[in-house]
């Protein structure tokens, strides 16, 4: 469906030019969402949209070459892991739950820093766990799916792309 | 915050929203609806909302739209309403 | 049915204009919503946390907890679409395609 | 550690659902024990939680140490407490429940499944345990999500049902959030307990009005109360049985207990029987919801079907209790909640174990289930007699507080309807029980031959478990209703009634 | 041991039934005599409250948390209450002895030959079933509070629906559905009454109810229970549901039937006549008559009837309406008659119909006009059947022979000294007593005596019952024929209660 | 007037804006127009939060100028209330997860029914029940 282009050499070749910046930018935007608009929310749509590109530029091999469903949920719930162990971890030290300040003796800092510390942290674990997840769910409704008839297990990625992943396992 | 231009972006905004209700073609429906979060984008930003407009570009212009597009290209583009 | 609808819907909208009646005036700076809670996130926030854009600062540490569960939400649709869509399990055969 | 069991109990289902999916993907065969043992632990933190309010008077708990309003509270009082029991209680009859049910109908999807119901837990805890009503709508929205993908993954119409029921439920959510946006733009601020200290001085203003009627409005379509209630029965019924056997007893007394909350601990309950008299629209929608539930019900000739509307009588109990406002009715609104959980807990579950061994559920299928399945059906008729209010069962006391309520009113129609009701019920549940205890009865006193041979096929322990569990709490709860009444529900009646 | 006494008496039973199944894997058959001694012990507890009460005693009162502080459970054993719940309790233990052969021979003919294990099953379950009975006898009795009464009167029919529709006759599971919403029907309308009450009192006391005296809301209240008490006791307008039920339920708990629903009569007696002799002298004419009608037309049903079961089903109408005659008409002695005969016919009626039950266990006919002259091949049977027609018709040995004459003395002095309705009812009563003379006599001409058909002569099964059937009717009948010699114990402790009501 | 018009129309775009949302939700028959409604409906809730938290007059976004380590006094007037936008960046996620399974759940009525439109799905499962039964 949205794999049909495979063969559009200038669009690939665009993204493949494009995907680095793209992902700089969203880590860029990730890290500083602490002085400007962003954080780990929108730096982790932007790497979404970078996997996306892969997704519609090469097709859903490649893609999921890149990262396969069952890794993207994993990554997502070690995304949404690293914010609740930031927080429990905080909890375990003896404060309340996601109290930042309770780092500072882990990390040796100033309890501001510590908390400004903290929240880059569990920037990091969003920007992870909403990249993932976009991208799964952007897999799932937009990609091929083995499992048309609801069937109990999946079926290997079938279709009319298998002829094409060859040429695009050279990529 | 210029309240005119406010105005202008709200109506545009209106105007985009009855548009992708009312096109018959789904995938045109959703570029519209994209068109409308784009409009909504700039209002908040206008409005001082920068990280909220930054959120809805990324999701609501890109993500959200691609979602809506590949949900209609698996299903069907047609409709009667 | 849709000229009910239309109705119930213009009701619905008359209704929320009714009460739009009362609150203060847009862009009020003086608004109770603008006194009253938020002015101390915008005072402290620097001090206390460090970080500059306030709204990462209250996003993430004064509710920060808020956001822990909007990361849920987005983890929750992740495994909700692939419960609908796919059967996982089969995360094997998944991988040796890959 | 103790006091750190509020953050705890959210966390820890939450870190489950997390680690659930990598444990899956290890062996699927994880989840079952795993999902369990982690409900097992939830609970007794419930527990142990709600001792302490018993003992220690209502907990505050403020999430990174922020003060309230700036940050987000918990404050868990004996009503939170009880909720926490509830939900982690039918939780953990859920768990034992989900293995042999997913392992029938959603098989090979159960890692996914049971880390969508640990989220749905998580969801629904987070609900009742924050004092941040922006918290509620965000929880609100975990719960929601985890219940359409839930639903959705059962039979083959689930998906449409699903869809409706994201439509009514988006717009409930989003009512609610409209709701709580009108409260923040006229006090500015977001904490309950603070709101409730704010809101007097404004009850004239009719920003405050509509705010109240949204986020009531949101809440009705949440818990489908009459008018609203379109999309439940056709949502429940598809959802695969763990899921109705939590959800239908979870999800609208939940939002019952939202009602509470909004009507009397945001704002006074003087606001709504007084100044804005929504109480009198709540309590007949009420008495309309539970007499066209229970017509509906007659009217179906599938168990599940029916038990799906009899959920909608059953919301209209509770929401004739809130609405009541005194003593009496608002003990008997609680009451209801509690009996509720248990009863459509033990009957939605015995009618899954019915489908996972008949297949279907058309009451005329039952035939001799009681010699087939004899300590299932001995669990559902003890789940019905609660529905139908016989005395040992819990049902019993929560109508007569709701009676009683009714005469503190002194709406007399009311107490009629409820009569009425509790006559649907004897009909439409002793159908059931007829087909299946004494089915083709013999008319002649003499017969000699022996019944056709039927053998004893009971459903698997997992599932049988659950049920009786279930079943014993509602006649526990009955007998223990003193107990309830006097440490949890006396200390939370709303000053002023 | 007395401490609680009249909690004790309401919870082993119900204590009871759950061991009962509990411990059926393990014990067996023998599960039944747990059942057994729980009721003895209650029985022994009961007759030394009455004892002590009769002694010089003061009445019991207790009082139970029971659903929040608003709510109490209270009990009363006074002169009334204490006597009548020693008297069904010692039925239900009679009765629970009885039922050992006869429910093995239900189960036999419902469900054919099965093997041990289900006939245990099956066995068990009706003894847990029976224990609610006593249960909800017993709290009946001796509950104080509308809400206590109305609890109990909820309870009674759950083992009455089981028990019918597991063990009945004919079309049981419809018949025990015809009980249960007539049951649910009279319970709704006593649960408005208690509101009603609830509302101008603010109390559920019954001591309370005669605070509301002259008030309009008191005709109401009393309106209300009436529905209830007349449809329990299948007044005339309400008598659909008796003789189905009666006729079709295993005879096992026939007796107990009869206390469901005479006791509506203690009921009626409890909450309107004692604390609202002035509104409800309104009503009582019109139930005068009522009864009256009820009395004459049972009495004639029963002469049509050729069931033996239907026969005793039918007499019931005709006998609930005397102690309803004896308690509307407002006299110390008629209250004091009616309710002393309520003893004399549940006793009479656990005789006769479990009687009834030995010949259709014996000979498996129902049909009287089959029978005939079993007289000679039973004995013991016949006199047993003697004694319970003797007990109807109320002649002299039975206890319902004092009751009978007490009562119409006191309606016919109140009729002579003040209202002609009065003299005429007790005119017309007496004279309706005769009917059922006639149908009592003629029912042990056509079983007993006369030809014996070729089929029963020759059948060697027809003998005498096992001796659990007959020694605890024989047990029964030593009871009623003793307070028939001996009235004075029993109308001594109901005299303390009546004997202080103002008529 | 006019003043007060300029007061309110915000407010009042936002309430035009999710009646159109709300009738598309309840009257389109289309399951994917439905779907572009709820999203109207959600984001016209996020412009009205958005308008709570203007201040008229010169204010700054909410980041702090002058960055790491300023230390000069900050005026809370000085700046745009900041906690509508934290509670809109979720409910913006929120509304994003919503669509997410919303459309999952469109693919599967799509794969059963092989329309979307609901008052043919309605009609094939009556049609279905018919048969069935």
């Amino acid at each position: 469906m949205l794999t049909r282009v495979y063969d559009n050499l200038i669009v690939q070749t665009v993204c493949r030019v494009m995907i680095p910046f793209i992902q700089i930018y969203a880590l860029y935007v990730i890290a500083h969402g602490h002085y400007s608009p962003g954080g780990g929310f929108q730096g982790g749509v932007i790497l979404t949209a970078a996997l996306a590109l892969i997704f519609l530029a090469y097709g859903q091999g490649p893609a999921i070459r890149r990262m396969n469903r069952i890794q993207a949920v994993i990554f997502c719930s070690i995304g949404v892991a690293i914010y609740v162990g930031i927080g429990l971890y905080c909890l375990l030290a003896g404060g309340n739950f996601l109290d930042y300040s309770q780092l500072a003796p882990l990390l040796h800092v100033s309890v501001p820093r510590a908390r400004s510390l903290g929240i880059l942290g569990v920037e990091i674990g969003v920007g992870l766990a909403v990249m993932t997840a976009m991208y799964s769910i952007i897999l799932d409704i937009a990609g091929q799916s083995g499992n048309e008839t609801q069937s109990t297990d999946t079926e290997p990625e079938t279709g009319p792309q298998t002829a094409n992943r060859k040429p695009d396992s050279s990529q | 915050m210029i309240w005119q231009l406010d105005f202008l972006i709200l109506i545009f905004v209106i105007i985009c929203a009855v548009a992708a209700i009312n096109i018959r073609d789904l995938l045109s429906a959703v570029i519209i609806l994209g068109a409308f979060s784009f409009f909504m984008c700039l209002l908040w930003t206008e409005m001082g909302a920068i990280d909220v407009a930054f959120t809805e570009a990324s999701v609501a212009t890109a993500i959200s739209t691609l979602l809506f597009v590949g949900a209609i290209y698996k299903t069907t583009r047609r409709s009667k309403d | 049915m849709k000229t009910v609808i239309l109705i119930f819907v213009i009701l619905a909208g008359g209704l929320l204009l009714y009460g739009t009646m009362d609150m203060p005036a847009w862009g009020d700076p003086n608004s109770p919503a603008n006194t009253y809670v938020s002015p101390r996130y915008i005072e402290e926030a620097m001090e206390a946390t460090e970080t500059p854009n306030i709204v990462t600062a209250v996003l993430a540490d004064y509710r920060g907890y808020d956001t822990m569960g909007e990361t849920t939400v987005i983890f929750t649709a992740a495994i909700a679409c692939a419960l609908l869509l796919r059967g996982i399990g089969s995360a094997r055969k998944e991988e040796d395609e890959s | 550690m103790a006091q750190q069991f509020p953050a705890l109990i959210i966390t820890i289902p939450l870190l489950a659902a997390l680690f659930t999916v990598p444990l899956g993907t290890l062996n699927r065969r994880f989840c079952y024990p795993w999902l369990m043992f982690i409900m097992a632990a939830v609970l007794s933190m419930a527990i142990v939680i709600c001792g302490r309010v018993i003992t220690f008077g209502p907990i505050s708990y403020h999430m990174g140490g922020w003060q309230p309003p700036w940050g987000i509270e918990y404050r868990i009082d004996q009503l939170n407490a009880l909720m926490l029991v509830l939900i982690s209680g039918a939780g953990l009859l859920g768990a034992i429940y989900s293995g042999p049910s997913f392992k029938k109908e959603i098989d090979g999807r159960q890692t996914l499944a049971s880390s969508l119901y640990l989220l749905m837990i998580t969801g629904l805890m987070g609900i009742v345990i924050t004092g941040d009503l922006f918290n509620i709508f965000v929880f609100l929205e975990i719960a929601s999500l985890s219940g359409y993908g839930l639903i959705a993954s059962g039979g083959n119409d689930a998906p449409f049902a699903t869809f409706r029921y994201i439509i009514m439920g988006t717009i409930g959510a989003s009512c609610y959030l409209l709701g709580v946006g009108y409260l923040y733009i006229s006090t500015g601020s977001l904490n309950l307990m603070d709101l409730h200290r704010l809101l007097p001085e404004l009850y004239h203003s009719r920003v405050i009005l509509t705010a109240g009627a949204l986020m009531l409005v949101g809440i009705a379509l949440k818990m489908a109360l009459f008018p609203l209630h379109a999309w439940l029965p056709e949502a429940y019924y598809e959802a695969p049985s763990a899921v109705s056997g939590v959800a239908a007893p979870l999800y609208t007394k939940v939002a019952g207990y939202l009602m509470i909350r909004i009507l009397y601990n945001l704002f006074d309950p003087g606001f709504f029987t007084e100044v804005f008299p929504i109480t009198t629209i709540l309590s007949w929608a009420a008495v309309f919801a539970l007499l066209i539930g229970s017509i509906y019900a007659i009217a179906q000739t599938d168990l599940k079907k029916m038990l799906c509307y009899s959920v909608i009588a059953q919301v209209g109990y509770i929401v004739l209790g809130i609405a009541l406002a005194n003593r009496a009715g608002f003990s008997g609104a609680i009451l209801t909640i509690i009996n509720e959980v248990f009863t459509k807990a033990c009957i939605f579950m015995a009618t899954g174990a019915i489908i996972y061994r008949i297949g279907d559920s058309r009451i005329e299928h039952l035939g001799h289930l009681f010699r087939r399945m004899p300590i299932t059906m001995l669990a559902f008729i003890v789940g019905v007699f609660s529905m139908i209010g016989i005395p040992p069962t819990c049902g019993f006391f929560s109508k007569l507080y709701l009676i009683f309520g009714c005469v503190e009113a002194g709406q007399w129609v009311f107490i009629a309807a409820l009569l009425l009701s509790t006559i649907l019920n004897v009909v439409y549940f002793f159908r059931v029980i007829k087909v299946a205890c004494f089915e083709d009865p013999q008319p002649d006193y003499e017969r000699k031959e022996p019944y056709p041979e039927i053998t004893m096929e009971e459903a698997p322990i997992g599932l049988l478990l659950p049920v009786v569990s279930a079943a014993a709490m509602i006649l526990i709860t009955g007998l223990g209703s003193h107990w309830i009444m006097v440490n949890l529900i006396t200390p939370i009646i709303p000053a002023g009634f | 041991m007395l401490e609680h006494l009249l909690l004790q008496t309401i919870l082993i039973p119900a204590l009871c039934a759950p061991a009962v199944i509990i411990l059926r894997r393990a014990i067996g058959k023998k599960a039944a005599w747990i059942a057994r001694l729980g009721l003895l012990y209650s029985t022994v507890l009961l007759l030394m409250g009455c004892l002590k009460l009769a002694m010089g005693g003061a009445a019991l009162t207790e009082s139970h948390a029971f659903a929040g502080p608003a709510i109490t459970l209270d009990l009363l054993g006074d002169g009334i209450s204490l006597p009548i719940a020693l008297i069904i309790n010692f039925l239900c233990l009679a009765l629970s002895i009885y039922a050992d052969h006869y429910i093995d021979h239900r189960i036999e003919a419902i469900y054919g030959e099965v093997d041990e294990r289900t006939a245990i099953n099956h066995y068990t379950r009706f003894y847990a079933l029976f224990l609610l009975f006593p249960t909800g006898f017993m709290g009946v009795c001796f509950a104080s509070n509308l809400i206590g009464i109305y609890f109990f009167l909820e309870i009674l029919p759950l083992p009455l629906y089981f028990i019918m529709a597991m063990f009945g006759y004919v079309d049981r599971v419809r018949v025990a559905m015809i009980c249960l919403m007539w049951a649910v029907f009279g319970a709704g309308f006593f649960l408005v009454g208690s509101v009603i009450v609830y509302y101008t009192t603010g109390s559920f006391a019954v001591s309370s109810i005669a605070a509301m005296a002259g008030t309009p809301a008191a005709r109401w209240a009393i309106a209300m229970f009436l529905i209830t008490i007349m449809a329990k006791m299948a007044v005339v307008p309400f008598q659909v549901w008796m003789p189905w039920v009666h006729a079709e339920h295993p005879t096992c708990i026939a007796g107990l039937l009869a206390v469901y629903a005479n006791v509506a009569v203690y009921v009626m007696l409890r909450l309107l006549v004692i604390p609202l002799p002035g509104d409800f002298q309104f009503f009582a004419t019109p139930l005068m008559v009522l009864a009256l009608i009820t009395m004459v037309y049972g009495a004639l049903l029963t002469l049509g009837q050729t069931d033996i079961k239907r026969f005793a089903a039918c007499s019931t109408i005709s006998q609930l309406a005397y102690s309803m005659l004896g308690v509307c008409s407002m006299t110390q002695a008629g209250i004091e008659g009616g309710m002393f005969f309520f003893l004399g016919h549940i006793m009479g009626k656990t005789i006769i119909f479990s009687t009834a039950g030995i010949i259709v266990y014996t000979t498996g006919i129902r049909d009287m006009r089959q029978l005939g002259g079993l007289a000679r091949k039973m004995p013991l049977t016949t006199a047993l059947w003697i004694i319970g027609a003797l007990g109807l018709a109320g002649f002299p040995p039975m206890s319902s022979f004092p009751a009978e004459w007490i009562m119409f003395t006191g309606i016919f002095k109140a009729g002579l000294t003040g209202s002609i309705t009065k003299l005429i009812v007790a005119i017309a009563g007496a004279a309706a007593i005769t009917l059922s003379v006639v149908y009592c006599f003629r029912s042990v001409k056509i079983i007993f005596f006369g030809p014996i058909s070729e089929r029963l002569a020759t059948d060697n099964h027809v003998k005498d019952p096992p001796l659990s059937m007959s020694l605890p009717l024989f047990g029964v009948a030593a009871v009623a024929i003793g307070f028939g010699l001996y009235p004075r114990f029993i109308l001594d402790l109901f005299h303390q209660v009546i004997g202080g009501l103002p008529f | 007037m006019l003043e007060f018009i300029i007061s309110k129309y915000n407010f009042w775009f936002y309430v035009i804006l999710m009646m159109i949302g709300l009738y598309a939700m309840l009257a389109k028959r289309n399951l994917v127009k439905k779907l572009i409604g709820m999203n109207i409906f959600q984001t016209a809730i996020i412009l009205f939060y958005v308008s709570i938290g203007v201040k008229a007059g010169k204010v700054h976004v909410p980041i702090i100028i002058g960055g790491h380590g300023t230390h000069h006094a900050i005026k809370a007037a000085d700046y745009l209330n900041p906690l509508p936008h934290v509670l809109m960046l979720t409910a913006i996620v929120v509304s994003i997860a919503t669509t997410g399974v919303a459309l999952a759940v469109l693919i599967l009525i799509y794969r059963r029914y092989k329309t979307l439109n609901e008052d043919e799905i309605l009609a094939i499962r009556q049609a279905g029940r018919e048969t069935g039964a």
